[in-house]
């Protein structure tokens, strides 16, 4: 087992260096320092700050130095976009408010799917079922920014406009948050994000359940006579869990990435909004840094998953 | 093949699919259309990007406030005022046609400046004098200002009159532009940008993939590295680099840094696929079979290998082009996307100012489109798979 | 016809060795190797049949295989009419490759779903060229019908045909480019026993009238005894004896074959004797010991046995060789 | 600390979650802002159309929302009066205006007594230090120290004797010396000091009420190192401690409870009868700032922020421009009732705007510059004058503006000397006249545009520019002048201008001050790229009386030579104009006393609060 997981982490090194190198190319295919300076500016300036920066020495250099951060996760560059800021610091504050929108909508969105698609097999090809499978497939064919569009005037706007007071905030993050101001700033976005992805989860769960169904052991404890509820909560769910634990752990870093669109339009100052602010800004370093934390967090998921599988279905060490 | 293709059980058991085989025919229905804007023409960039009207006039002629009635007016009367304002009136008013409501050609450049006055002071004094009220006293002054509108600028007949109410059907967006024509013109972008990612993906992506797959080796090992390195990177953080690779570059207004975007991200899905189903294939004896005919292992690879990957390259082109219709709005938010011309995503997110107040016909309309289409492509990829791949989770 | 006794060996193989590489640890490297095929010679006469027997897993499809070079040979040589194949690339195979050809034993994986008879046999059959391009078409009909089948069945997929249907196709493909020798590797076993009887009649013939050789691998003794001029009695990549399939029961000695001999159910019951001798567990290819690998369930095993493979000797009667330290006389 | 805070809070939600899905009947109230506590704490909520600031270090600042949030902490010498129109200076942290020397080049500031900086942790026990006139010196020097990454230095260049030759010396020294003497820089005594400048230049003044020389103590700056732009110590109105500046996102205020002695302009102080019949003489005399906290909250998308607005979350919103007829009749542009009957007030503002396309005077196409005769070839202006009279103005601004921006001839924006009456100037070659362009292209020898190759046109892409660019080439096709649109970013369509490369370009220059020198600048020759004169336009007689007009101070005596070099310009057509922006304020009843201005930015610490119309 140690050496499946030793062989896993060595596998993914070489992936993780191949990421940080495309990206850096990507950022270097424009001369970042030019799109930073502002008004009045000369060549003599953009020479001196590239020189600052590190940005004139050769790729590889540059390539080496900054795996060297990684390694020591040291991301102390200072901010271009937010003087005084390291990007650590950036990192740091956008953390949380990620977290508190993404692991909520994870929770219920992944609580709600795993309820519908047992009840969707359940009644696997009757009236209930065929109704649940239409809907999420209606909801899957409806773009994510229509959802986000809709649900801020509709969810916020109007229904406050009708009801007389706030009941959401139309966007916005509370300075401190509890539980009260949670539910106001956000309640609504994560409500969005659970319809938006309840769609494929939902899908996605039914399918491993209706597989589950046709399994050897559920025919057996049909045979001894289980209530066919029981063989679903107890017996199915238990072996279901393998998909589901799965399912969840890929999601991972989408959530830790957060949402960019949700975070845009309600104003959450989390990891998202921070990376396109900073593409906006030309925020080199911060680009920089986030996309790999981002993309090392994802690698870790990943890893995670393999070993949480192998864990559980040895037949994959062997592979 | 087509004639295989529809003896193979998989494609009997997808023509039983009433449902499916209705999706196949809307797809069918978008392609033609999308096909009809293409090559005959039947609607132009230009006609997108131009005027028809007044600013968000509501779908099916629905009825209207006499207060948004007013400004509807005043905006005729300021096309008419600038073409009698230019010196040379008869050229001016050659070139004051909204497509097919033109300036009346009878009346001269006092006649029209005259009623445009009078129009201007019968909306000055509802407007200002008698607030925008909905009373009895308010309407015919304003049912006259209409009156006057239509004498300027009259309404067309014949065929004009048929294009004018397509322009117009369903209303006008936030610039007066017609919101129907935008809609219909964006089903050619939305499939240009998806065939184009389909295939490219699909054929890019199984090809390395098989070849990974046959050769094995370091090619393999290549191949896996890079396509865990893509999907590695989480896909917004992909695209994000790239709107900061693409801003301001001159392919900037094209549709290259989308099919650039969708085809990074894209091609790794087929890849991963058509690998492990070429794993199987290739340990298959009909593979050994050519190989002792002699037949070289690229041959092979492209004869006997790729052909039989081709149900799940459909099942994976169909599902990328819906990935490509939905990214396009996500690409066009990050200010990737379509830049010149209308497309679903630029419409949705341009509705964003006009949902505030209220005014649901271009991200509706828009909205319906994107999902009919989107809807039968889920339907289409079921099926496909329920008829081709039953084995699918 | 030539009498398979005496006619010069078409086919020479000598110390063939065939191991498939096992990768595992941290790195993936090879930490071991399956000894398939582990040093075999023999060889093939021209115009005979020589059938290949062993238990599922002792290597009988790898040396098929291997001989005609669907596999590289690890280590060992093979002479076709002299020639030394192991030696050749692929450009200097390509007058081999039409001379040897192959019968698979899956009738469904064997065949490219995708392409139609006409166009699987088509295919080779340009490729090299056999036949000119304004007769193939004749050809293939010709063919289709010498294999059993009718006319029409040239435009058709495999789907749409039975096993034994397939089989025939199979052979048919085999046959395209006219190929000297075939390696028929266990061509009936996962066909109806009664179709079994039909496609090894349709092998016979096709052998009688176009002058083959046939490499005959099968796990059934029985089918060996009755298709086959000699038999290769192979046992975890070894050929533990050899001998002509008439003096099959009579003359057989090595301990292993002996027991397949009472193994097969058909057999006279008075022969089942030696059959609870077979106990104990075939040792792992991975890591095979010194010795007999037959040591573990062999009743007349000895020391020596354990220590030392016994070589493939001829026995007395021309064409027979046993590897066996037990019967050496 | 905070983030574990955070945690548990996460942590409660999560728990509370279905207690809160079974019923939340209160959901409006107090709690939502974090505030509540106080009993009659004055709290506003303003919006910023982006996302925000960079840095509130005044030296490395540069854009208007820099210049927001600097304007809360920092005072500078001298501000414009609130309410005043045109546009008009008045003592901020001196006691009175300058004096200046009879040669107009030395100016005698003497600081007001007893203006502390706020209290905090950099001083000794916490409590702010008065400012001296070293703190005006060190401020001004911190511009030259390219360790700040300093982004104005351009203010001063070249201004004040010495200052240049500071710069370099210690920039090249090991160690920048901030007590090196600068020539020009004297400090008489402790309140009192003087500036001498190179030559007279009557802008000093202007930039004597610009955020980037904001006055800043060398104890913050010193202790927070490059950590100060996040952690602020000024004399200004309002406070901000580290952690309420949540990046890109939100920035929250505190009153400076040490603010100095400073007052509600007085009633006579209004010049906008407008203003008077909103009331904003009312609050005359109330000790400044009056809320006690300010909150922005930044908004990069535009719907979010419209509807907070009409939640009267926040206090007013600029119109952004697809929102005007959404709250606005065209035809009057007035409110619509819907507004108008919440109580919404609303206010416009002409921008500083100087929007043109420039010709390359010495592009050989299309300038004809002859540096021996000094001179330009006349068939030349012929051209440009044919391109310009073939634009409609009019035409971009109803297709892309709401018809809102306004158009006028030269470089002079409304309402500064030297804008002509009614934005028409008498050597106007201001399109669309197609006939007279027609005949114009006839006498440049190009009838038609026969001859004429195609014009390379560079604009910065981005925004509708490339809708622009084809409305563009549509008019100048009308009289056979055919244009290649050259999309670039920004940064190289200002390296290709700089590099005389691009021969025509579309640009805007919007002013640094308020006064028409600035934009006179723009075609003085001395001043050609890369410096602002994009045009490299070079005309002796035109240079002479620019010379001239830098001393003097405003008179109708200048104003006729603003509108005489203005006519010469508009003569030799080295670009085509003009056009300038209004910008639509709507402001939600509940914030009082708000006069928008997109000039400078202290007007917070006037705002006052109506919580009785508040939601």
């Amino acid at each position: 087992m140690w050496v499946y997981i030793l062989r896993r982490i060595l596998y993914n090194i070489p992936v993780y260096l191949g990421i940080l190198l495309l990206v850096m190319l990507a950022l270097r295919t424009k001369d970042p320092v030019w799109a930073f300076l502002g008004k009045r500016k000369s060549v003599a300036d953009h020479d001196a700050l590239e020189h600052k920066l590190g940005l004139d020495r050769a790729f590889a250099v540059q390539y080496v130095l900054f795996v060297g951060d990684v390694v020591t996760l040291s991301f102390d560059q200072e901010s271009w976009g937010q003087p005084g800021k390291t990007a650590n610091e950036l990192l740091g504050d956008a953390i949380v408010p990620s977290l508190v929108i993404t692991a909520p909508a994870l929770l219920l969105s992944s609580l709600i799917s795993i309820c519908v698609g047992l009840i969707s097999s359940f009644y696997r090809g009757r009236t209930p079922d065929r109704v649940l499978v239409i809907l999420a497939v209606l909801g899957m064919s409806i773009s994510f920014l229509v959802y986000i569009i809709l649900g801020q005037y509709f969810g916020a706007f109007i229904l406050n406009d009708k009801v007389g007071h706030r009941i959401f905030a139309v966007e916005g993050y509370p300075d401190s948050l509890t539980p009260f101001t949670w539910w106001t700033y956000c309640m609504l976005p994560v409500a969005i994000s659970v319809i938006v992805t309840m769609g494929y989860d939902t899908r996605f769960y039914r399918a491993v359940m209706v597989e589950e169904g046709t399994r050897d052991y559920i025919t057996t404890a049909r045979a001894k006579g289980a209530s066919k509820s029981k063989i679903m909560f107890v017996h199915m769910l238990k072996n279901a869990m393998i998909p589901i634990i799965t399912r969840v752990m890929i999601t991972l870093p989408f959530l830790i990435g957060g949402s960019i669109l949700l975070e845009m339009y309600f104003g959450i100052p989390g990891m998202g909004r921070r990376l396109i602010l900073a593409i906006r800004d030309n925020d080199f370093p911060v680009i920089q840094a986030f996309t790999a934390v981002f993309a090392g967090l994802y690698i870790i998921t990943n890893i995670l998953t393999d070993v949480l599988y192998a864990l559980v279905d040895p037949r994959v060490r062997l592979s | 093949m087509v004639a295989r293709f529809f003896r193979s059980r998989g494609a009997r058991k997808f023509m039983a699919n009433r449902l499916a085989v209705a999706a196949f025919l809307v797809i069918a229905g978008y392609l033609l259309v999308a096909g009809l804007v293409w090559f005959t023409g039947i609607i132009t960039l230009e006609e997108t990007l131009g005027r028809i009207g007044a600013s968000y006039q509501p779908g099916l002629w629905g009825a209207q406030r006499s207060g948004k009635r007013i400004e509807d007016a005043t905006f005729w009367f300021e096309v008419a005022q600038n073409a009698a304002d230019r010196g040379d009136f008869e050229t001016a008013r050659g070139g004051v046609a909204f497509y097919e409501r033109r300036l009346t050609g009878e009346l001269d450049a006092d006649e029209i400046k005259a009623r445009v006055a009078r129009g201007i002071a019968l909306a000055k004094e509802v407007l200002v004098v008698e607030g925008f009220d909905e009373s009895a006293s308010v309407l015919p002054k304003v049912d006259e200002i209409d009156a006057i509108v239509v004498e300027l600028f009259p309404h067309p007949e014949g065929w004009d009159a048929f294009m004018y109410g397509a322009r117009h059907v369903l209303g006008t967006d936030r610039q007066g532009r017609s919101i129907s024509f935008r809609a219909i013109y964006s089903i050619k972008v939305a499939v240009q940008v998806g065939v184009v990612t389909a295939l490219f993906a699909v054929l890019f992506g199984s090809f390395v993939g098989a070849a990974a797959a046959f050769f094995g080796g370091w090619i393999d090992h290549a191949v896996i590295w890079l396509y865990s390195t893509f999907s590695s990177i989480p896909y917004l953080v992909l695209l994000s680099v790239l709107v900061y690779m693409f801003n301001d570059t001159s392919v900037d207004k094209t549709l290259i840094p989308l099919y650039v975007a969708f085809g990074l991200t894209f091609w790794v899905g087929p890849c991963r696929v058509i690998r492990g189903e070429t794993l199987k294939i290739k340990e298959l004896e009909y593979i050994q079979a050519a190989t002792a005919i002699g037949f070289s292992r690229t041959y092979i690879l492209i004869k006997h290998v790729i052909p039989n990957t081709a149900h799940l390259m459909f099942i994976n082109a169909s599902l990328l082009f819906i990935g490509a219709i939905k990214g396009e709005v996500i690409l066009s938010f990050l200010g990737l996307g379509v830049k010149s011309g209308p497309s679903w995503g630029i419409m949705i997110s341009q509705s964003k100012a006009e949902v505030v107040s209220g005014f649901f016909w271009q991200i509706g309309t828009a909205t319906v489109l994107m999902f009919v289409l989107v809807l039968a492509f889920n339907i289409l990829s079921d099926a496909l798979q329920d008829a081709f791949d039953p084995k699918h989770v | 016809m030539s009498d398979p006794a005496t006619a010069p060996a078409l086919l020479e193989v000598r110390d063939l060795v065939k191991h498939f590489p096992v990768r595992g640890g941290i790195l993936n490297r090879v930490v071991s190797r399956v000894h398939a095929v582990n040093g075999v010679t023999f060889d093939v006469r021209k115009g005979e049949i020589l059938g290949v027997v062993g238990e599922s897993g002792c290597g009988k499809s790898t040396l098929g295989k291997t001989v005609i070079r669907l596999l590289e040979p690890t280590d060992g040589q093979i002479r076709y009419e002299g020639k030394p194949l192991h030696e050749l690339g692929h450009r200097d195979m390509m007058p081999f490759r039409r001379k040897m050809q192959i019968i698979f034993q899956d009738p469904y994986s064997s065949l490219n779903p995708r392409l139609t008879v006409r166009k699987m046999l088509r295919e080779g059959i340009r490729f090299h060229g056999s036949v000119p391009e304004a007769e193939i078409d004749d050809y293939i009909v010709e063919l289709i019908r010498q294999v059993g089948l009718r006319k029409d069945a040239a435009d058709r997929f495999p789907h749409e045909f039975s096993g034994g249907q397939r089989q025939r196709i199979g052979i048919a493909r085999a046959l395209a480019l006219k190929p000297e020798f075939i390696v028929a590797d266990e061509p009936v076993s996962a066909l109806d026993v009664s179709i079994q009887a039909q496609i090894l009649n349709l092998l016979l013939d096709l052998k009688e009238n176009l002058d083959l050789t046939i490499l005959f691998i099968s796990h059934d003794l029985k089918v060996i005894e009755h298709f086959c001029d000699r038999v290769l009695v192979m046992y975890l990549g070894h050929i533990v004896e050899e001998l002509s399939c008439d003096a099959l029961h009579e003359e057989a000695v090595h301990p292993y074959t002996k027991a397949l001999l009472g193994a097969n159910p058909i057999n006279d019951p008075d022969d089942r004797r030696e059959l609870e001798v077979l106990e104990g567990d075939v040792p792992s290819p991975f890591d095979p010991p010194p010795g007999c690998p037959f040591a573990g369930r062999c009743p007349l095993v000895e020391d020596r046995c354990r220590q030392e493979m016994p070589p493939l000797v001829d026995r007395k009667t021309a064409g027979h060789r046993v590897a066996c330290w037990a019967v050496e006389e | 600390m905070r983030n574990r805070i955070s945690f548990f809070a996460l942590a409660a939600a999560i728990v509370a979650l279905p207690i809160g899905l079974a019923g939340c009947p209160n959901g409006g109230g107090e709690g939502g802002e974090g505030g509540g506590g106080g009993a009659a704490k004055k709290s506003i909520h303003l919006p910023m159309r982006t996302d925000g600031p960079k840095s509130l270090d005044p030296v490395q600042g540069s854009t208007v929302y820099d210049n927001r949030a600097c304007s809360m902490v920092y005072d500078t010498l001298l501000q414009y009066k609130y309410l005043v129109r045109p546009f008009t200076l008045e003592p901020n942290l001196v006691e009175a205006m300058p004096t200046v020397s009879a040669d107009g080049l030395t100016y005698t500031f003497k600081l007001k007594k007893g203006v502390r900086f706020h209290d905090d942790g950099c001083f000794p026990d916490g409590k702010g230090r008065e400012v001296v006139a070293g703190d005006v010196f060190y401020s001004w020097k911190r511009l030259a120290d390219e360790d700040n990454k300093p982004k104005s230095w351009w203010l001063v260049e070249d201004t004040i004797v010495g200052f240049d030759e500071f710069k370099a010396a210690q920039n090249a020294a090991e160690t920048f010396d901030y007590d090196a003497p600068v020539e020009g820089f004297k400090t008489i005594d402790d309140q009192t000091f003087s500036v001498t400048l190179k030559k007279p230049v009557v802008r000093f003044l202007w930039l004597m009420s610009m955020f980037q020389l904001s006055v800043v103590p060398h104890e913050a700056v010193e202790k927070y190192g490059n950590k100060f732009g996040r952690h602020p110590v000024g004399t200004g109105p309002f406070t901000m401690e580290e952690d309420a500046w949540v990046a890109g996102k939100s920035m929250v205020f505190q009153k400076n409870p040490t603010y100095r002695d400073d007052h509600y302009p007085s009633a006579d102080e209004i010049t906008d009868p407008k203003d008077r019949a909103r009331g904003l003489h009312e609050p005359a005399g109330t000790k400044l700032p009056i809320v006690d906290e300010v909150r922005f909250t930044m908004f990069v998308e535009d719907q979010p922020m419209w509807l907070q607005f009409e939640s009267r979350e926040i206090g007013y919103t600029q119109v952004p421009a697809e929102y005007f007829p959404q709250a606005f009749v065209k035809l009057t542009k007035q409110l619509k009732p819907e507004y108008a009957d919440k109580g919404v007030q609303f206010h416009s503002e002409m921008l500083l705007d100087f929007i043109f396309r420039g010709f390359n005077m010495e592009d050989e196409l299309l300038g004809g510059w002859d540096p021996e005769s000094r001179t330009y070839d006349p068939k030349k202006r012929k051209l440009r004058q044919a391109i310009s009279m073939a634009i409609s103005w009019e035409e971009f601004n109803t297709t892309f503006y709401n018809g809102l921006n306004v158009v006028y001839d030269g470089m002079i924006p409304p309402g500064l000397d030297g804008h002509p009456a009614d934005g028409k100037a008498g050597a106007s070659y201001r399109g669309p006249d197609i006939e007279r362009a027609k005949k114009l292209m006839v006498e440049a020898g190009y009838p038609n545009g026969e001859g004429l190759p195609t014009i390379d046109y560079y604009v910065n892409r981005g925004g509708n520019s490339p809708e622009q660019a084809e409305l563009f080439a549509r008019q100048l096709k009308k009289i056979g002048v055919e244009i290649n649109v050259k999309l670039v970013d920004f940064s190289t369509l200002i390296q290709t201008v700089d590099n005389k490369k691009a021969g025509f370009f579309s640009f805007a220059w919007s002013s640094d001050y308020p006064d028409g020198e600035n934009n006179l600048a723009l075609f003085y020759g001395p001043n050609e790229a890369p410096s602002a004169n994009h045009f490299n336009y070079k005309n002796d007689e035109y240079d002479k009386l620019y010379e001239k007009i830098l001393s003097m101070p405003s008179s109708p005596e200048r104003t006729k030579i603003y509108e005489q070099m203005r006519d010469m310009v508009l003569e030799d057509a080295p670009y085509c104009g003009s056009m300038g922006r209004e910008r639509f304020y709507i402001i939600n009843p509940w914030l009082k006393n708000f006069r928008p201005s997109e000039q400078f930015y202290t007007w917070v610490k006037y705002l006052d609060v109506d919580d009785s119309t508040r939601p």
